[in-house]
C-alpha cells in the first residue's frame, strides 16, 4: 500500500501512509486508539470506495473498492467490530457471500465443522450465531477468514475477547498460515502478543506512518507510538489499606439460558471491600460475565443473598442497582453500552440524567460540560461532544462507555473486560483512573482476560469456571499458571 | 345578476370516483353539462371515501370563488358545515345523491332509497309467492343509503309472513367481499331462495359463489343500481344472472339542468327526489341504450 | 454560501455556530426544503388565493386531527415501534365524544379528558402486549384496529351519531353549540383562532419539548437507539414502552372529538386508513422505523407537506387520478431532498 | 409424542433428531399451534360443514391472492424493508389482464406473463428508490401505492372492467372461458383443482426453496439480518434488495389475473388494503420487521391462520361487529402461543 490518504466529514483519519507485508510474514501494526489502524485495513479489505494512493499486490497495481475486489485478490479481514448474521447459522456465515447457487449444505457444514475443530471450537456448524458466545463469535470469524483462500490475512484486534488458551491456538494458526506463504497484518493492542508472533512491526500515529521496527522493544515502541515515554505500566501500588465491606455475595445461583448460550451461576460466594480491586478470572464461557451482570441485576437470581453497604440488596433491575451506586462497564460496547447513531454526549450522560434535572428538564448545558471535562480527562479523541459515537474509533468508544459511568459517581464498579480493544497509553490511564478509584474508596470487581493486567491491578483474585468459584489468590499469592490450573478445574464434562 | 356573465365556472365534489355509479354519474355530468357551451366544469373532485377530504374539496371551491357548486356528500353531517359555508359565500349548492344536515342549499337532487328498497322487496314477494328463505347483503353498515334499502325492502316483505331473511351480512358494497361470505351460506343453508344485495356488483358475486356450487339457478338475485356498463346490473339481468334490479338514477340529467337554471337565474325546485325504473329481461336492452354514454361525448 | 464573503474567520465562528446549532434543533436547513418547494408551487400557480388565512387554516385543519395522530406515533416510531391503531382509537374517540354530548350533554371541557382516558386505556394494552406478552408493535397494534374498530361499530349500532344537537327549542343546545368549537368549519375560538390547528400547533410544541428537554425524552431516544444498551444504562424499556403507547393512545383520543367536531358527527368509520397519512407524515419528516431517529418538528412538516401538497392539487383543480401519482412522486422528491446528506457534498467539511 | 414408547435410549436418539430437525425446518411445531387451535374450533363448531374440500377450497381460494401477495412480501421484510405497493400493484394487473382480454383477446397463457413484467417492472422501481435513492421502503413504497392507484383508476377511467366478455352469439369468447380458470368460483383446472389454491401452494413451494436451497435465498436473510456484515462478506446488498422488491412485484402481477378472474371483473379498487392483510400474514407467521427472521411456511400458516378465521366465524355466523373484535383477540393469541420460547420452560435445558 503506497501513500493513502481517507477523509471523513471533520476528520483525516489517514494521511500518506504505506505499508507493505511480505509472503510468509506476520506484519503487526501498533498505534494508538484513532491512529486510524482500521481505516487503513478497510481500505485494503475493500470497505471504503474512495481513498487515496494505490494498492499494489504481487508487484501489480490493484484496484480494491469493494469487499468483492479485495477477495479477488486473496485479502480476507476480521474485522475489529464482529461482522455476523444472527439468525444464520455458523456454516451458513462462514460461507457467506461465497455460496454456490444451489447450496451444497453437506459440504458447507462438514468444511466449517473442520475449520471449527482447527480451532479448538466444540460447536455444531448447524449452531445459530446468536447462540454463540462472543469468543465463539470471534473464532467463528477467524474460522471464516480461514475458509477463503488468502494471500494476505488482516486480523483487527482477533484476540480482544479471547482468554490465553485460545490466543494460544490463534498463533499456531497463524504459523500454520505463514508457514504456506500467507501474510498476515496483525493489529492488536496487547504487546506481549506482539512479541510473540510479530516479525515486524509498523507503527502509525495521527493518521500518519511513524516508523517501523524488527525487533520488538516495548519501550521504543510505546515512545514510537504515543509520542512520549510512558511510566510504569501498571502503576498500582502494593494493596493500600481496605475500607469496610461493600459489596457482599453469598451463595449467588443463576439458571443458565440455552438459547442464548448464557452460562449458569452455581454459589458464588465474594466480597469486596471499599478501596479494594478484585479481580475475576476464568476461560471463556466461564461465567465472568453472567456474575457481573447478576450483581448488577440484570439476571434474576435462583437463589442467594446480597449485602451492599450493609443493607440487604436485591436489584431487580439495572436501574435499581444504579440507583444504589452501582456501575456496570459491559462486555460488548456496541451492543450493551452505547446507542451508536447518537453523541457523546447523549451517551455518556444517559444514566446519570437524574443529577441534571432541574424542575423535571434535563439542564443540557452543565450535563454537557460534565460529559466535556470527563472526556477531556479520558483524553477520548474526538472533534466535539456532539459527535456520534459510532464513527468513533474502537478504542474511543470504550473511552465513552468509561466516561459515561464514572459520571455516575459509582460507589462500586464492575468492569467486564474494561481494557478490550484500548491501546496501551490509555489502558495505562485506566488503570491509573482504577487505582485512583480504590483510592478514593470505592470498589472495583473487574472481569480479565488479561492475566497480567490482573495480576498488576487487582488486591484479590476469583477464579471462575463453570459458574463455580474454584480458586482465591491474595495478592502476590497468584501466578499465572496457578490461575490458570484453577480456571480448568471443570467438574462436568461440558454440555453442549 | 344572473346572465351577465359570459362563462360560469362550476365545481363538483364526488364522494368516491372509483366506485361504478358514480363513475358513470360523472360521465353523465359531464355529457349533460356540454350542452351548455357557457358553463365550465372544473374537473371532478375526487373525496376518496373521506369526509375530511371533500370537506377540503368544498372549502377549496369556496376559495377558488366557483359560481356554482355541486356536493355528492359521502357521509351527510359532516359535510353539513361545509356547506353552510358556501351557502354564507353566498354560492349556490346542489346536494347531489345524499343529504346535508341543513337547509341552506339550492336543491337536493337524489333517489329515494326507502323506496328503491320497498321495490326490490315487493320485486321479492313477488319472486317468492309461496314463501322463501332470503340472505341479504348490506353495503358498508353506517352508510345511510344500506339502512334506507334495508328498511324498505323489510317493510315490503312483511306482506308475505312465510319470507323470511335468514341471513344477512356487510359486504362492504364489494363483489369481491360478498362471494366468499356467499359460499358461506350455501354451505350453512341448504335451502336459500333469493339473495338480495344492496348493489349489483355484491349479487354478481353471490352469482358467482352460487354458480360454483350448482346452485344458481335455484336462486333469485336481486339487485340495485342497474348501471348501464359492460360490467353492469342491466347487463347481467339481460344474461339471466339477476332477476331484477333497480336503477339507482344518478341525476345528472337533472343536476345539469338545475344548474344551469340557477346560475340563469331561474327559479328551480328544492327537493328533487327521482324515481327509479325496474330493470327486467324485457326492458333490459331498451334501458341500457337509453343510459349508455360510450359511444357518446 | 456566506462565509466565503465574511471577515476573519474568528469574528465569524460564535455567530455561525450559534445559527447552527439553531437550525440542527430544528433539524437543518434541507428539512424544509419539501415544503419550501410546495409553498413556493402553491404561490406560483394560485398566489392569493393560496396563501391565505382562510386557506391556510383549511388545509392544516383538515389534516389537524391526522397530524395529531402523528405526533403520537412519532413517539412510538422513535422507540422502534409502530402504532396501527391510532386511526380505530381516533375513532371511537369520536364515538365517545358524540354520545357523551348527544346522550348526557356533558360539557366539552369533560368530554375531551374521557376521550382521552379512553384513548389511553387501549394505547396502553397496546403498550402491554408488546411488552409483557412481547408481540410486535406491529401485529399487536394491527389486532387493536380490529378489536377497537369492532367495539366502536358495536357501541355505536353501526350508525353515525351527530354532534349538532337540537334542544326542544329547535336550537343547538349549549353544549352543542360549544363543541362546535372544537373544530367544526368556520366555527373559532376567541374570534379568530380555528381550534384544530391551534391544537395541532399545541401538541407539537409539547412534544417537542417533553423530547428534547426531558429525562423521558432522551430515554424514548436511548430505547429506539439500543434497547439493551438503554436497559443497562438504568432505563425501563418497559415503562418507557408502554408509556409511548399510552401517549399515543391519549393523543388520539385528545383527536377524536376534533374529528367529530369537524364531521359535525362520529361515523363508525371514523379514522379509517388514518394511520397511514400518520405514519406517512412522521417518516416523511426523517422517522426512521428502526427507531431512535425523528423529531417532532419533522413530524409538523411532513404532516404540512401532505396537506397542502393535497391544496395546492386541488386548487389547480388537477384531476384526481393524476393527483394520486403526482403525490405520491412529490413525497420521493421531497423526501429525497430532505436527506440530511444530499448537501454535504456542497457543504463541504463541515459535520452535522 | 412416540418417543416415550419407543424401545431402548440409544436407539430412539437419530430417530429423534430427525423428527426434530424436520419440525425445525417447518418451524416447529409451535408455529402450528394457533392453526391447529382453529382447525379445531371449526370442527368442534361445525364439523363436516368447516372441514371438507369445498369449505376449504373457498376458504383458500378467497385468500389465494393475497397469499401470494403475501409471499413477494415476506421476501421483502425478510430483507428488513416492507412493501405497502402489493395491493395498487395487484390492482393495476388484475386491469392489465382484463383490459389484455377484453380489448386484445390475448390468451391467459399470455395475459400472465405480462401482468407479471408490469407488476415486476414497478417493483423494480421500489427497489431503485431503496437503494440507489435510499428512501425509507416504507415511504418509497406508500408513494408507490398512490402512483400505481392513480395510473389504474386513469387507465380504467374509474369503470370496472369484466372479464365474462361474450361473443356475438352471446357466450363467452374462448379466451374468456379459459380465464375463468384462473380464478372464477366453480371453474376447476384439470377436473377438481381451483387454481388460486394451486398457484398459491406452488408459489409458497418454489419461494420456500428458493430461501432455503439457494445462495440468493442466504443472502436475503443476510442483507437482513446484518446488513453491514452482508456486504463486508460480499454480498451485493444492492442487487439483493432490488431483486426482492422486483420478486414481490412479479408475485403482485401474477396474482392480478387471479383476483381478477375471481371477481369476473377487474375492479380500480382492486387490492385496496390487501398490503395489510398479506403483511399480517407474515408477521403471524413468525416473520420478524426487523429483518432476518421468518419462512415462507410461516407466511403460509399466517394466511391459513386469517382466512380460515374468518370462514370459522362466517359459518358459525358471528356478527359482523364481534368479528372484527375476536378477529384480533385470536390474531393476539395465535401469536403468543407461536412464539418459539413459550415452550422454552417444559422443554428443558436443550439448546435446539
Ligand atoms: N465512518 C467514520 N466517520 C467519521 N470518522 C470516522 C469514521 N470511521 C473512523 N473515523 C475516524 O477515523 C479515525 C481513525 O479511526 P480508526 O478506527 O481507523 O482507528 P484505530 O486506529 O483502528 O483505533 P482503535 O485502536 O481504537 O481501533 C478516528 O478518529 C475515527 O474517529
Ligand atoms: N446471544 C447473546 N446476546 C448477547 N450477549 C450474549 C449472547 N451470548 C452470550 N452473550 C454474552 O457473552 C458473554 C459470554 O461469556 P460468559 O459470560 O459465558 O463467559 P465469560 O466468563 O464472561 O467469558 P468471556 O467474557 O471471556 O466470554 C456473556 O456476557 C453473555 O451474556
Ligand atoms: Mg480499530
Ligand atoms: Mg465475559
Amino acid at each position: 500500500m503506497r501513500a493513502i490518504g481517507k477523509s471523513f466529514p471533520g476528520v483525516r483519519a489517514l494521511d500518506g501512509v504505506s505499508l507493505t507485508v511480505g509472503e510468509g510474514e506476520v506484519v503487526a501494526l501498533l498505534g494508538e486508539n484513532g491512529a486510524g489502524k482500521s481505516t487503513l485495513m478497510n481500505i485494503l479489505a475493500g470497505v471504503f470506495k474512495d481513498y487515496e494512493g494505490e494498492i499494489e499486490i504481487g508487484g501489480e497495481v490493484a484496484r480494491i473498492h469493494s469487499p468483492k475486489d479485495a477477495r479477488g485478490h486473496g485479502i480476507a479481514m476480521i474485522h475489529q467490530e464482529l461482522n455476523l448474521v444472527p439468525e444464520l447459522s455458523i456454516a451458513d456465515n462462514i460461507f457467506l457471500g461465497r455460496e454456490r447457487a444451489f447450496l451444497d449444505r453437506k459440504g458447507m457444514e462438514s468444511r466449517a465443522a473442520e475449520l471449527l475443530r482447527g480451532l479448538g471450537l466444540d460447536l455444531s456448524p448447524r449452531t445459530l450465531i446468536k447462540q454463540c458466545k462472543i469468543a465463539e463469535r470471534q473464532l467463528i470469524e477467524v474460522a471464516k477468514a480461514l475458509s477463503q483462500n488468502v494471500r494476505v490475512l488482516v486480523m483487527d484486534e482477533p484476540t480482544s475477547a479471547l482468554a490465553d488458551a485460545e490466543v494460544h491456538r490463534l498463533y499456531e494458526v497463524i504459523r500454520d498460515l505463514t508457514g504456506r506463504g500467507v501474510g498476515v497484518i496483525y493489529i492488536s493492542h496487547r504487546l506481549e502478543e506482539l512479541e510473540e508472533i510479530a516479525d515486524r512491526v509498523v507503527v502509525m500515529r495521527d493518521g500518519r506512518y511513524v516508523g517501523e521496527r524488527s525487533s520488538i522493544d516495548r519501550d521504543e515502541l510505546i515512545q514510537m507510538m504515543v509520542g512520549r515515554p510512558l511510566g510504569e505500566m501498571f502503576p498500582r501500588a502494593a494493596g493500600g489499606d481496605t475500607g469496610e465491606e461493600l459489596l457482599k455475595v453469598e451463595d449467588l445461583s443463576v439458571p443458565g439460558e440455552a438459547g442464548s448460550g448464557r452460562t449458569a451461576l452455581r454459589s458464588v460466594s465474594l466480597s469486596v471491600r471499599a478501596g479494594e480491586i478484585v479481580g475475576v478470572a476464568g476461560l471463556m464461557g466461564a461465567g465472568r460475565s453472567e456474575l457481573l451482570e447478576a450483581i448488577f441485576g440484570v439476571h434474576r437470581p435462583a437463589g442467594g443473598a446480597m449485602t451492599l453497604a450493609g443493607r440487604p440488596y436485591r436489584p431487580r433491575s439495572p436501574r435499581h442497582a444504579i440507583a444504589r451506586g452501582v456501575a456496570l462497564v459491559a462486555e460488548d460496547r456496541k451492543a450493551q453500552s452505547l446507542v451508536l447513531g447518537n453523541t457523546i454526549a447523549f451517551n455518556a450522560s444517559l444514566p446519570s440524567l437524574k443529577r441534571f434535572l432541574r424542575f423535571g428538564v434535563v439542564a443540557a448545558k452543565k450535563a454537557n460540560a460534565e460529559v466535556e471535562r470527563q472526556v477531556r480527562e479520558l483524553r477520548v479523541k474526538t472533534p466535539s461532544t456532539r459527535f456520534t459515537v459510532g464513527n468513533l474509533s474502537g478504542g474511543n468508544q470504550q473511552k465513552v462507555v468509561l466516561a459515561k459511568w464514572l459520571l455516575t459517581a459509582p460507589s462500586l464498579i464492575l468492569m467486564d473486560e474494561p481494557t478490550r480493544g484500548i491501546d496501551v497509553g490509555a489502558k495505562a490511564e485506566i488503570h491509573a483512573l482504577m487505582s485512583e478509584l480504590a483510592a478514593s474508596g470505592k470498589a472495583v470487581l473487574v472481569a480479565s482476560s488479561e492475566l497480567p493486567e490482573l495480576l498488576a491491578m487487582c488486591d484479590r483474585i476469583l477464579v471462575l469456571c463453570e459458574g463455580r468459584i474454584t480458586a482465591e489468590f491474595g495478592r502476590g499469592q497468584a501466578t499465572q499458571e496457578a490461575i490458570l490450573e484453577a480456571a480448568m478445574a471443570r467438574q462436568q464434562v461440558m454440555t453442549l | 345578476d344572473g346572465g351577465a356573465k359570459e362563462k360560469f365556472v362550476v365545481g363538483y365534489s364526488q364522494s368516491n370516483n372509483a366506485e361504478p355509479y358514480r363513475a358513470q354519474l360523472n360521465l353523465q355530468l359531464q355529457h349533460f353539462l356540454e350542452k351548455y357551451p357557457d358553463i365550465e366544469l372544473l374537473p371532478i373532485a375526487d373525496a376518496r371515501q373521506s369526509s375530511a377530504t371533500q370537506v377540503s374539496q368544498v372549502q377549496n371551491f369556496i376559495t377558488q370563488k366557483v359560481d356554482a357548486l355541486i356536493v355528492s356528500p359521502t357521509e351527510p353531517a359532516p359535510l353539513t358545515a361545509a356547506v353552510q359555508q358556501a351557502c354564507d359565500a353566498k354560492i349556490p349548492v346542489i346536494v347531489l345523491d345524499r343529504t346535508v344536515n341543513t337547509d341552506c342549499y339550492t336543491a337536493f337532487i337524489g333517489g329515494d332509497n326507502v323506496l328503491i328498497g320497498k321495490k326490490a322487496g315487493e320485486e321479492a314477494v313477488r319472486l317468492l309467492p309461496d314463501g322463501g328463505k332470503i340472505v341479504e347483503l348490506r353495503g358498508i353498515t353506517s352508510n345511510q343509503p344500506q339502512i334506507d334499502r334495508d328498511k324498505g325492502f323489510r317493510e315490503a316483505i312483511a306482506a308475505n309472513p312465510k319470507i323470511e331473511i335468514i341471513a344477512d351480512r356487510e359486504g362492504k358494497w364489494l363483489k369481491e367481499q360478498a362471494t366468499p361470505i356467499m359460499q358461506q351460506w350455501l354451505a350453512q343453508h341448504p335451502q336459500i331462495d333469493l339473495v338480495y344485495a344492496h348493489n349489483d356488483p355484491m349479487a354478481l358475486g353471490a352469482y358467482l359463489a352460487a354458480q360454483a356450487a350448482g346452485r344458481a339457478d335455484k336462486i333469485k338475485f336481486v339487485g340495485i343500481d342497474g348501471l348501464a356498463i359492460p360490467d353492469g346490473g342491466i347487463r347481467a339481468v339481460q344474461l339471466g344472472q339477476l332477476s331484477a334490479t333497480f336503477v339507482y338514477p344518478t341525476g345528472a340529467q337533472e343536476a345539469a339542468d338545475t344548474v344551469n337554471k340557477i346560475l340563469h337565474g331561474q327559479p328551480v325546485e328544492k327537493q328533487q327526489v327521482l324515481g327509479t325504473t325496474q330493470v327486467t329481461k324485457d326492458n333490459a336492452a331498451d334501458l341500457y341504450k337509453q343510459f349508455d354514454l360510450s359511444g357518446q361525448s | 454560501m456566506t462565509t466565503k464573503t465574511a471577515p476573519p474567520a474568528p469574528a465569524k465562528a460564535p455567530a455561525e455556530s450559534r445559527l447552527r446549532r439553531t437550525l440542527s434543533a430544528l433539524g437543518g436547513a434541507q428539512a424544509y426544503i419539501g415544503l419550501v418547494l410546495i409553498l413556493a408551487v402553491g404561490i406560483a400557480t394560485k398566489g392569493d388565493m393560496f396563501l391565505n388565512e382562510t386557506n391556510m387554516t383549511n388545509a392544516i385543519g383538515a389534516f389537524a386531527s391526522r397530524g395529531i395522530l402523528a405526533v403520537g406515533v412519532t413517539l412510538v416510531i422513535l422507540t422502534g415501534g409502530i402504532d396501527l391503531s391510532v386511526g380505530s382509537l381516533l375513532g371511537i374517540a369520536s364515538m365517545t365524544a358524540a354520545m357523551m354530548l348527544s346522550k348526557y350533554s356533558l360539557e366539552p371541557w369533560q368530554i375531551v379528558p374521557i376521550c382521552m382516558v379512553v384513548g389511553a386505556f387501549f394505547g396502553f394494552l397496546n403498550g402491554a402486549g408488546t411488552t409483557w406478552l412481547r408481540i410486535q408493535s406491529f401485529v399487536m397494534t394491527l389486532a387493536m384496529l380490529s378489536v377497537v374498530r369492532g367495539l366502536d361499530r358495536q357501541v355505536s349500532d353501526n350508525v353515525s351519531v351527530g354532534t349538532q344537537i337540537a334542544g326542544p327549542d329547535g336550537k343547538l343546545t349549549p353544549q352543542a353549540e360549544a363543541f362546535q368549537l372544537f373544530g367544526t368549519p368556520g366555527h373559532n375560538l376567541f374570534d379568530r383562532i380555528y381550534y384544530p390547528v391551534l391544537a395541532f400547533i399545541v401538541v407539537c410544541v409539547i412534544f417537542h419539548l417533553i423530547l428534547t428537554k426531558t429525562r423521558f425524552g432522551r430515554h424514548v431516544y436511548a430505547v429506539g437507539g439500543n434497547p439493551t444498551a438503554a436497559r443497562l444504562s438504568g432505563v425501563n424499556v418497559t415503562a418507557v414502552t408502554i408509556a409511548v403507547f399510552t401517549l399515543s393512545g391519549m393523543l388520539a383520543g385528545f383527536a377524536g372529538p376534533i374529528d367529530a367536531a369537524y364531521s359535525a358527527s362520529a361515523d363508525p368509520q371514523a379514522g379509517q386508513s388514518f394511520e397511514l397519512d400518520a405514519i406517512a407524515a412522521a417518516v416523511i419528516g426523517g422517522a426512521s422505523l428502526a427507531g431512535g431517529k425523528g423529531t417532532i418538528i419533522g413530524t409538523f412538516v411532513g404532516a404540512l407537506i401532505l396537506t397542502l401538497l393535497d391544496n395546492v392539487l386541488g386548487l389547480n383543480a388537477v384531476s384526481d387520478n393524476w393527483q394520486l401519482v403526482i403525490k405520491g412522486l412529490i413525497v420521493v422528491v421531497a423526501v429525497v431532498l430532505q436527506r440530511p446528506d444530499l448537501f454535504k457534498f456542497f457543504r463541504g467539511g463541515s459535520r452535522s
